[in-house]
């Protein structure tokens, strides 16, 4: 069990979830976690990979590191966003902003 | 330059037929708002130019042929030669062209009197009278190929002179095109040889084709495609009725144009190669063929209009004819004599018959005659003589042409020719009667209503004045002609002499054009010659005899009292129709053209530009945006729709790759 | 000291950000004063990146590397912010209490931008692309007024996270084939293993990160929406210098994919065509002018693709002009629209009606950018396109260029149809006249001249850029 | 080929310089002072054909080849060079370009709607013409090919007359839809010419293979054919003209459609000639169906303009099967045609501005009888329609005549379909004569003036251009042969 490829396909397996999620939530929150699990695949991937591959293990870490920093980063402006389109829109359901097209 | 001024010979040919374009030239520019000044100049530049050709002839009439070129411009292979070549047919020919065209013009200052476009009309007869005059004394094909486009544009402005008119804008119209079908025959044999023989010269080509320098394969080829050049410009069928049609013109310029001079170009160009032609004996046939169809046909046409213009123009077309024949079973001399005395008296029928129109104003025949046409005593015994010669009758130049061009025929071996020929002289001789008849012996007498009565009040005596001075203006070209008419048949020898003389031509000419000649002048003395032997008295009575025969029909039916005055074809009336209607030559190149060129072809390519070419750029264009307009739809305002797109895509690629 | 000289105008733009940051907590907003130090503070800038722009060395354990290609594009992104904070005179389209944050973001986002052409290393590729990111999220959004618009800036933001989550996920698994996430060590590894799925897969999903940025089709979806949506200058800046930023990544990343597989050219191939018919066709049938150059942008992504896809140094000089080029037409193009609608609203095309009465200046200025953008010489778009293109059929890419070239007559007639409402439409209601100031017909003769002598004269630019493109090998 | 003067006064540049300056005076003038604006505009364009005459009269045709030539780098990296001179092909038709620019402007002297506008981008289309004609490097012929395209689009939207958007549009759209085939064309071939020149005669000696030079050629024949209204490119050219202004269809149909058939010759004959041969039949094809079909489609239109559009479709179908001959003649001719067709159609057009300016139709049905009320004006255009009929003494008889030549020689079939084609023109440019100028005086344009002594200037002098040279077409001849007769050698 202790293997690359299990974290491997575990983490394609997050990263298909967060997409699946991104395409079929219609709540604006709902996809904003799909992100982050989309983020979290890539992240379990560099742990994987710097745990079984490289030579040198603090790269991956770092990364995962400044990932998580930037999701919250993300999360916050994400969400203000949301928030900000609540106010207008009284809906977080993204089926509400559809009217620029063409 | 300098050799212009230092050769008297040179210097009289350029300036006589170059004076005339100068002449347009000062008329269209500077004095278009002063119609006596231009006709003065004009008749004046015209008369240098007669004197010019009158001593030209008179200095080199027993000198060797002359020939001067310069080279024009030089491409590829090509050298355009320019240059003037004086020999006794041009010479001849040059002052035929000098002496009725100043003719004709001193007739117009009273004819055309008082016209808004006086002026307009002296410059284009200039136009034409250089144009004409550079033609004839072309020395290479090229170049008088050019002028006889320019002969062509100067009829096309004078036909229409009257452009207010519809039917006058139509003719110059009809006679322009025409020409310009033959034209492009002409055009084609002359690049075939420019291409087979790379000289156009025309002493070299007569040269090369009377020592076979020529393939018989292209010599017909080009043969055929030149005289294509005579069908449309000496109106032979098929090409004939442009003719008729261009009466609308003036009738001095029908009488200077399309009668004496410009008309006959094509029969000119035809013994100005003679001996090109005649290498090719499947061309000459041809010729024949077309000159006999032509001479019956027109004859049959003149037969049944009562246009007095008509008349002269089908007979026109028929003299035409009878040349082509001519020159076509070898009566070289006979042709161009033909040619000669016509343009005098065909000149003068026309004058005379303008100074009736322009007295009656209408061109019926029955009505001049009945409002008292025989009245105005010059004009009727002048018109009286030109149908005299027309009819061939002794002792009037009509007379000797004719018998030559008869004797000629007979000598051909096939004698339907011959025959052709005597029925075409009876022919012409009925239809010039029957004019004649109508006018001096109208039905019913005249009536007592003379034209000046419309007239009067205080206006009457200046215009009896000025009638007077118009008057003479018209009436003593025609007399001058009259008297040549009478007179010019007695110089047919000399004539002979003159442009049959083989010539020991100095210099390196005498191996082309001496050869040249003497070719001629075999030919013809071998035509001459079987004549003779045939028997002369036999041929003169019989052309005599048809002659007379002509007129005396006409006379059985316009001339003797209590005739019907209706002809026997009117007892036809299909036929009557058919000669009238120009056996429908007319009818079905305007169907033609109707329908196969402007319903058809037009409308089919016009339609095809519209909707096919342009209709398929247009319809590239709707199908361009209405593929923006579909694929606008890819960026549908649904968000998750546009990221399943990049997702998809993306995966696409993944695909590829992967697989 | 030298380490402090390399990393100058960054630092500046920091400073830059910093102040804004402090103006920002102000309570009284002040936004014609904010105006006047933007526009002194952009122009120091731009002189300091102008100054340092012949630096070369590497900074921070050798994960930012400053060369002459990258200060080439510092110049441009330090020109372009210039322009963007210079037309940002009257603010409309923006609440003025925000205008600090405005000048703040934009400052953040052109340091962010500046660092992204220098990184040589994933994590600050990724650190760098994510910061200007998250400028403009908020940038986009900030539009004040127009409702209609304003579901453009949860767009940008979904569309932007998932392309990052996309490209990081990518980033992962090149790591892991790989094994090490400094580029030109990447470079050496990857052909190797380039036959992996793993490394192919992680190939494509992180060049979809600058695809996105780019706008390349089918990455583009974001660009008309938020072109449309955010505010003039926003919009402007967008257009300019974050495509820049994003033709310098494509750039010095494309390297990566490396001549050895062919099947990566083709996939370029194909999106650098897709890109251009897509875009050219669909901005025939737009009406709303920012929403037509968004169109017109993701076609240009695709011609500049095809000076990059020649992977070599001649494609990347051209691809950089081609970017130069875009940045002074495109510029020119927006400039107009800003001052005709200075009132913050969209600029539909009809509204330019009569423009060569109102302001024959703007009206030139906006007529050789739009025959720039279509590629018509003398400008420097048509030279930019010529270069391109040369570098295609120095590859022998003779169908490529021949299908970009129908693309730039299909593009031809929507830029005639703004042409012609400037020039030729008699205006149906009364517009007020448009007001010039001095700075503005400065600058208008400027880009002109930039335009067209960069188009005539391209030797002294394109050598500059052919150095700068040799420093990337 | 590579005579170079290279210190001596550029003679070339400074010609197109007259234009760009003259351009740039214009643009500085104060859009109301339009007297002032036409008078720039006037004093540019006949310095532009002094000096035109004088390079002409200068060049010397005995040693041939390239003369005035100035050749600077550009570009370093790819190889562009400023490189202009003349020969005996480009010589005439930079005459020709004056010629008509000094006529064309003279023209619209009574032009009162945005003057300033108009003649500048009237300068800018005339330099880009300039600039094809002497340039020797592929890039400079092409950005100049540009720059005198899109000017159209403004000079017939704005000034133009009927559907003038529609027709600017296309027009415009579909002469650059050519440049889509040059360009690629032309970087073809430079990279196949080792990518480090677009030097015409350093490509010329390079020689490329058949495969290239085929499909070179073919496309710089669809995209040069494109502008030389070469059937079935020719749409554009009635519904173009007919939308025109005056001196915009004078410089358009006189001197740009020759652009069209100056880049065949100059780009695509030059360094394709195995290229040429390949597709000589083509070219002959689609010359002679342009010849009848522009003529027969010409007999059917009501719209003066749009006749005059096909009977161009048709004289430019000459020039195409005189360079598809390949023969010293047929280029002669070719070349000869392009200057003789080029003053003759402005003739044509300014005549047809002066009618259209006074009556304000040009169908031709409404129109009749003019020759009563404006003889002048009319006579100028029956001059033009003799001229384009080919008669003798004109031009363009000698152009044909040579061309005829040589098609008959090359190709017996065409070079005698094109030979009814003289009739075909006949016929349909004297009806238009007739039914336009002739008739009974026409009550609603009696009281029309005719045509000044002072616009009657430019008319005459396009006149006695079409006279001079149809007189003395040694004058242009040699000068063409020159050039031509070592070009041939090549096929």
């Amino acid at each position: 069990m202790n293997s690359l490829s299990t974290y491997l396909i575990i983490s394609a397996l997050l990263f298909s979830l967060g997409l699946l999620g991104i395409l079929q939530r219609r709540n604006l929150i709902g996809m904003l976690i799909s992100v982050e699990l989309l983020l979290n695949a890539a992240n379990l991937n560099f742990m994987a990979y710097n745990r079984f591959l490289a030579p040198d293990p603090v790269v991956g870490q770092v990364i995962t590191l400044f990932v998580m920093g930037l999701a919250a980063a993300e999360a916050a402006i994400g969400l203000s966003i949301i928030l900000a389109l609540y106010r207008k829109m009284h809906s977080i359901n993204i089926e509400a902003a559809q009217k620029m097209k063409g | 330059m300098g050799a212009i001024f230092r050769d008297p010979v040179l210097f009289a040919t350029v300036l006589g037929a170059n004076l005339p374009f100068f002449t347009m030239a000062v008329i269209l520019i500077f004095t278009r708002h002063n119609p006596r000044l231009s006709s003065q100049l004009s008749v004046g530049s015209i008369a240098v130019s007669a004197v010019c050709a009158i001593s030209l002839l008179a200095k080199l009439f027993f000198a060797p042929a002359l020939q001067y070129q310069t080279l024009w411009f030089v491409s590829g292979k090509l050298n355009i030669v320019f240059g003037y070549y004086l020999d006794p047919l041009s010479l001849l020919m040059l002052t035929i062209v000098g002496i009725i065209a100043c003719l004709v013009q001193i007739y117009s200052l009273g004819y055309m009197a008082g016209d808004p476009g006086y002026s307009r009309y002296y410059a284009f007869q200039s136009l034409f009278a250089w144009a004409m005059m550079n033609m004839v004394i072309a020395g290479s094909m090229l170049q008088l190929f050019i002028f006889w486009e320019m002969v062509g544009l100067a009829s096309y402005f004078l036909i229409g002179f009257y452009y207010e008119k519809w039917s006058a804008s139509q003719a110059g119209k009809k006679a322009f095109v025409m020409n310009r079908v033959g034209d492009v025959g002409f055009f084609l044999g002359l690049i075939l040889l420019l291409l087979g023989f790379g000289n156009l010269g025309i002493p070299e080509l007569n040269h090369a084709a009377s020592t076979h320098g020529l393939s018989q394969g292209l010599l017909t080829a080009s043969a055929l495609l030149i005289f294509c050049g005579v069908i449309g410009k000496s109106a032979q069928f098929p090409l004939l009725t442009w003719l008729p049609d261009a009466m609308e013109g003036p009738t001095p310029v029908s009488a200077l144009l399309h009668s004496a001079t410009m008309v006959a170009a094509g029969v000119y160009m035809f013994s100005r190669i003679f001996p090109f032609f005649s290498g090719s004996h499947d061309a000459m046939q041809f010729a024949l063929v077309i000159g006999t169809v032509t001479m019956l046909l027109s004859s049959s046409m003149a037969m049944v209009t009562y246009d007095l213009k008509q008349v002269w123009a089908y007979s026109t077309v028929s003299q035409l004819g009878y040349m082509v024949m001519a020159l076509a079973s070898g009566g070289y001399f006979a042709g161009v004599f033909h040619l000669t005395t016509h343009a005098g008296f065909k000149a003068l029928l026309f004058l005379c018959s303008g100074i009736f129109i322009h007295e009656f104003h209408t061109n019926d025949m029955r009505i001049i005659g009945k409002q008292g046409g025989r009245k105005l005593k010059i004009p009727m015994v002048c018109i009286t003589v030109g149908a005299l010669a027309l009819a061939g009758v002794f002792p009037f130049s009509g007379f000797f042409s004719k018998e030559a061009i008869l004797s000629v025929l007979a000598a051909q071996p096939n004698k339907i020719w011959f025959a052709a020929g005597l029925f075409g002289a009876v022919l012409t001789a009925y239809y010039s009667f029957r004019l004649i008849f109508h006018i001096l012996l109208p039905m019913g007498g005249i009536e007592e209503k003379h034209h000046h009565d419309d007239h009067g009040g205080s206006s009457h005596e200046h215009e009896e004045e000025h009638h007077g001075y118009i008057f003479w203006a018209m009436a003593i070209p025609v007399m001058i002609l009259a008297g040549v008419s009478l007179v010019l048949g007695f110089a047919e020898h000399p004539l002979e002499h003159f442009i049959m003389r083989s010539v020991n031509v100095p210099g390196e000419l005498a191996a082309h054009g001496g050869a040249a000649l003497q070719t001629v002048a075999h030919v013809a003395a071998e035509g001459a010659g079987h004549a003779h032997e045939s028997g002369s008295p036999m041929l003169l009575i019989l052309g005599v005899s048809a002659g007379l025969l002509g007129i005396f029909v006409a006379w059985l039916e316009y001339g003797r009292k209590g005739a019907s005055r209706k002809g026997f074809l009117s007892h036809v009336p299909a036929i009557w129709k058919l000669f009238d209607l120009r056996w429908f030559m007319d009818v079905f190149y305007r169907k033609g053209l109707d329908t196969f060129m402007y319903a058809g072809l037009t409308s089919l390519f016009t339609l095809n530009d519209r909707r096919i070419i342009d209709g398929g750029i247009d319809g590239i264009c709707i199908f361009t945006e209405g593929s923006g307009r579909l694929f606008s739809f890819l960026q549908s305002g649904m968000l998750q729709f546009n990221l399943l797109l990049m997702v998809l895509c993306a995966g696409a690629a993944v695909l590829y790759f992967v697989i | 000291m030298t380490d402090f000289m390399l990393f100058l105008p960054e630092l500046f733009f920091i400073l830059g950000a910093l102040l804004f940051f402090i103006f920002s907590l102000r309570k009284t907003p002040n936004p014609a004063g904010y105006h006047r130090w933007a526009v002194v503070l952009a122009a120091a800038g731009l002189l300091v990146t102008v100054a340092s722009s012949h630096q070369e060395g590497m900074l921070f354990f050798n994960c930012y590397r400053v060369d002459l290609f990258s200060q080439v594009f510092k110049v441009l992104m330090a020109l372009g912010t210039i322009w963007v904070i210079f037309s940002s005179g009257e603010l409309k389209g923006i609440d003025t209490r925000q205008h600090a944050e405005y000048y703040f973001l934009i400052f953040v986002c052109t340091l962010a931008m500046m660092m992204l052409v220098s990184s040589v290393e994933l994590l600050t590729i990724y650190v760098s692309i994510e910061l200007s990111s998250y400028s403009l999220y908020l940038l986009v959004p900030m539009r004040r007024g127009e409702e209609r618009y304003f579901e453009c800036g949860i767009k940008y933001f979904m569309i932007g996270v998932t392309a990052s989550g996309l490209m990081l996920f990518g980033i992962s698994l090149l790591f892991g084939v790989g094994h090490t996430t400094y580029v030109p060590q990447l470079i050496k590894v990857l052909p190797t293993v380039i036959s992996q799925p793993a490394a192919i897969v992680g190939l494509v999903l992180a060049l979809a990160g600058f695809f996105f940025k780019l706008a390349v089709f089918p990455f583009h979806i974001w660009a008309p929406d938020v072109y449309q949506g955010a505010c003039n200058q926003v919009t402007t800046y967008i257009a300019t210098v974050s495509k820049m930023a994003a033709a310098a990544m494509i750039i010095r990343f494309a390297g990566i994919s490396g001549g050895a597989s062919p099947a990566m050219i083709k996939l370029l191939i194909v999106l650098s065509i897709a890109s251009m018919t897509f875009g050219n066709l669909v901005a025939l049938i737009q009406k709303d002018i920012k929403r037509l150059l968004a169109y017109s942008s993701i076609a240009h992504a695709g011609y500049i693709l095809i000076g990059i896809l020649t992977l070599n140094s001649q494609g990347y000089a051209a691809a950089m002009y081609y970017a130069a080029a875009y940045l002074i037409m495109n510029y020119s193009v927006f400039m107009v629209i800003m001052k005709v609608a200075d009132d913050g609203h969209n600029l539909q095309i009809k509204e330019l009606a009569g423009l060569h009465k109102r302001s024959p200046l703007l009206a030139m200025t906006l007529m050789l950018g739009l025959f720039g953008l279509a590629g018509i010489p003398p400008t420097a778009g048509f030279t930019g396109k010529f270069l391109v293109f040369a570098a295609a059929l120095g590859k022998g890419y003779l169908y490529l260029v021949i299908i970009g070239m129908v693309n730039a007559t299909i593009s031809l007639y929507y830029y005639l149809i703004v042409f012609k409402a400037a020039y030729l439409l008699k205006p149906v209601k009364e517009y007020p006249p448009v007001r010039v100031d001095f700075w503005t017909q400065f600058m208008s003769f400027a880009l002109v001249i930039m335009s067209i002598y960069l188009g005539v004269f391209p030797d002294r630019f394109l050598s500059l850029t052919e150095a700068a493109a040799r420093s990337l090998f | 080929m590579t005579a170079m003067n290279m210190a001596g006064f550029p003679i070339l540049t400074t010609i197109l310089m007259t234009t760009i300056v003259g351009l740039l005076v214009i643009i500085f003038i104060p859009p109301e002072k339009t007297k002032l604006i036409k008078q720039v505009s006037l004093a540019s364009a006949s310095l532009g054909l002094v000096l035109c005459l004088w390079l002409y009269h200068a060049y010397d045709f005995q040693k041939g080849g390239l003369q005035f030539v100035e050749r600077v780098l550009w570009v370093k990296s790819i190889g562009i060079y400023w490189f202009n001179g003349v020969d005996g092909i480009n010589l005439p038709m930079m005459l020709l370009t004056s010629v008509v620019l000094f006529t064309g402007v003279w023209t619209m002297w009574e032009l009162e709607h945005r003057v300033k506008e108009f003649f500048a981008l009237m300068f800018l289309l005339v330099a880009g013409v300039y600039g094809v004609f002497m340039s020797m490097d592929l890039f400079w012929i092409f950005v100049w090919y540009d720059v005198s395209l899109f000017p159209m689009y403004p000079l017939i939207a704005i000034w133009g007359g009927t559907r003038k958007e529609y027709g600017a549009m296309k027009l415009t759209l579909y002469l650059l839809a050519g440049s889509a085939f040059i360009l690629p064309a032309i970087l073809f071939l430079w990279a196949k010419g080792g990518g480090h020149t677009f030097d015409l005669f350093m490509l010329q000696k390079i020689g490329f293979t058949p495969y290239v030079q085929n499909v070179a050629f073919l496309m710089l024949y669809l995209g040069f054919g494109i502008l030389a209204a070469v059937w079935p490119f020719h749409t554009w050219s009635p519904v173009g003209h007919v939308a025109a202004p005056t001196a915009v269809s004078m410089i358009h149909a006189g001197v740009l459609m020759k652009l069209g058939a100056y880049g065949v010759l100059r780009i695509g004959m030059t360094l394709c000639p195995q290229g040429a041969v390949y597709w000589s039949h083509l070219m002959a094809l689609l010359g002679t169906i342009g010849i009848i079909y522009g003529a027969i489609a010409g007999l059917g239109q009501t719209d003066l303009k749009y006749v005059i559009g096909y009977s161009s479709v048709s004289h430019m179908g000459i020039v195409g099967l005189g360079l598809a001959t390949l023969s010293v003649n047929g280029i002669n001719g070719a070349v000869f045609q392009m200057f003789a067709h080029g003053i003759m159609t402005a003739l044509f057009f300014s005549s047809v501005g002066f009618i259209y300016d006074r009556t304000h139709t040009k169908i031709i049905p409404e129109l009749g009888g003019l020759s009563k009320t404006m003889p002048v004006a009319s006579s100028f255009f029956i001059f033009a329609a003799l001229a384009g009929i080919g008669v003798p003494l004109m031009a363009s008889f000698w152009a044909e005549l040579l061309v005829l030549t040589a098609a008959v020689k090359a190709f017996p079939v065409a070079g005698i379909l094109a030979c009814m084609g003289m009739i075909l023109s006949a016929l349909f440019m004297l009806r238009v004569v007739q039914r336009t100028f002739y008739g009974e005086k026409n009550p609603r344009w009696e009281h029309i003036p005719d045509v000044s002594k002072f616009l009657a200037v430019p008319r005459v002098i396009l006149m006695s251009c079409i006279l001079f040279f149809g007189l003395f077409p040694k004058v242009m001849l040699d000068v063409i042969q020159s050039t031509v007769i070592p070009f041939v050698t090549r096929f």
